[in-house]
């Protein structure tokens, strides 16, 4: 398992293949990358500012990886966050999982982006031709956690 | 009894600081009290108040406002996260 | 939109960077890969051969795209299937399906694998200290593909 | 008419061989005519009938046994699919 929160960029591919080498009896790695996008909420974007509560986000995505684990048959795990400046395009987010079969790498890998998205300790703050804001949480992402739970 | 507190995002801005040292009063022993404390200094600290849907961490794990809070606890108020 | 079946081997960080590379209107990119295990229903597996059905497997991976496109916010997608000998770790598929959404792309990439079990024209043959065999379709598969029905 | 006739994986095995073109006596017009033609063949052609879940293409699209077949068609017999 591996949970990393850096300003430097991921490899999806590098990541990928250090959860696979040298081992067959993965049969399944699923794996998701968010992207900084260029529009938000109607306003264009130019550059997003990522702010984390360091210490607690580690120990956040650490938990969040562990209830994945008792959850589902998870043989492998990579979730990388990435903090600072970053402009439409760039990665944010990675999230990796192996098991032995596809349902269980589909439901833990976007279980933990679920979770993610709705426990961690990050904050966006997005530049618009308007000015910075911050980033307003979402109904939808409360949602989609919410699935989990039964 | 003495706590350090911090504060993340939009609520950092609107207070100006994202941390403090603080000693507090005896009857504060609760998250519930340590907010209604800072709360009350008025001013820009209307935002612990204002700010939708605030969490707060104690010694990094989310808590509810009737936690306790002791000497020497890391008490962290934000806005609702919104990474990934 | 990209959809091959080759003998060689393919490479995720690549196919991945070919969607992404030059846009920034994406804003999730999730992504599957199949691998051989070396081990399957209690046997040990020291090879595999796919065959296929030349002329119908292009067409019904490029069917199920477009099934996917239809239900979800699909930006691009690629799928490669691997065909002839492979053995334990190699890997056999890459589904990537990009959107603005994770929920769009996560539900497209699943959806796309569990078609592609159940109706892309492959069959694997297992080599196993017994000999070789060739692999049962599973009623869990049908099940999976039967969940996008609703 | 004449078809073109395809078979895979472990029908393809039971039966010895990958392909036909065979020409069609006027009844057999649909695919389970034409399925039925080749089960009367005996010996192992009876894989036809045993193969559990026998999945049938028309021209590279699942057909099922009351699907016509014209002359020309490509007509493909397979075991239901396993790839992924």
């Amino acid at each position: 398992m591996k949970v990393s929160v850096q300003t430097e960029d991921f490899d999806l591919g590098a990541e990928c293949t250090a959860i696979t080498r040298g081992r067959s009896d993965i049969g399944a790695l699923a794996s998701f990358v968010g992207l900084v996008r260029d529009s938000n909420d109607g306003a264009g974007i130019s550059r997003m500012t990522l702010e984390h509560y360091p210490g607690m986000t580690e120990q956040s995505l650490a938990e969040i990886v562990e209830q994945a684990r008792g959850r589902w048959d998870v043989m492998d795990a990579t979730v990388i966050h990435r903090i600072g400046e970053l402009k439409p395009g760039d990665n944010i987010v990675l999230v990796a999982v192996a098991s032995a079969h596809r349902g269980d790498a589909f439901a833990a890998c976007e279980f933990i982006m679920d979770y993610l998205k709705t426990r961690a300790p990050f904050w966006k703050k997005e530049k618009t031709p308007e000015g910075e804001r911050w980033v307003d949480a979402r109904e939808s992402d409360d949602e989609s956690a919410a699935r989990w739970k039964a | 009894m003495s706590v350090h507190i911090l504060y993340f995002a939009g609520l950092r801005e609107a207070l100006g600081q994202s941390s403090e040292q603080l000693s507090l009063p005896a009857q504060v022993g609760s998250v519930g009290q340590l907010h209604a404390h800072l709360a009350a200094r008025g001013g820009v600290w209307v935002a612990l108040a204002t700010t939708k849907n605030l969490r707060i961490a104690v010694n990094r794990k989310v808590a509810a406002m009737d936690a306790p809070v002791k000497d020497g606890d890391e008490v962290a108020f934000f806005p609702p996260v919104t990474g990934g």
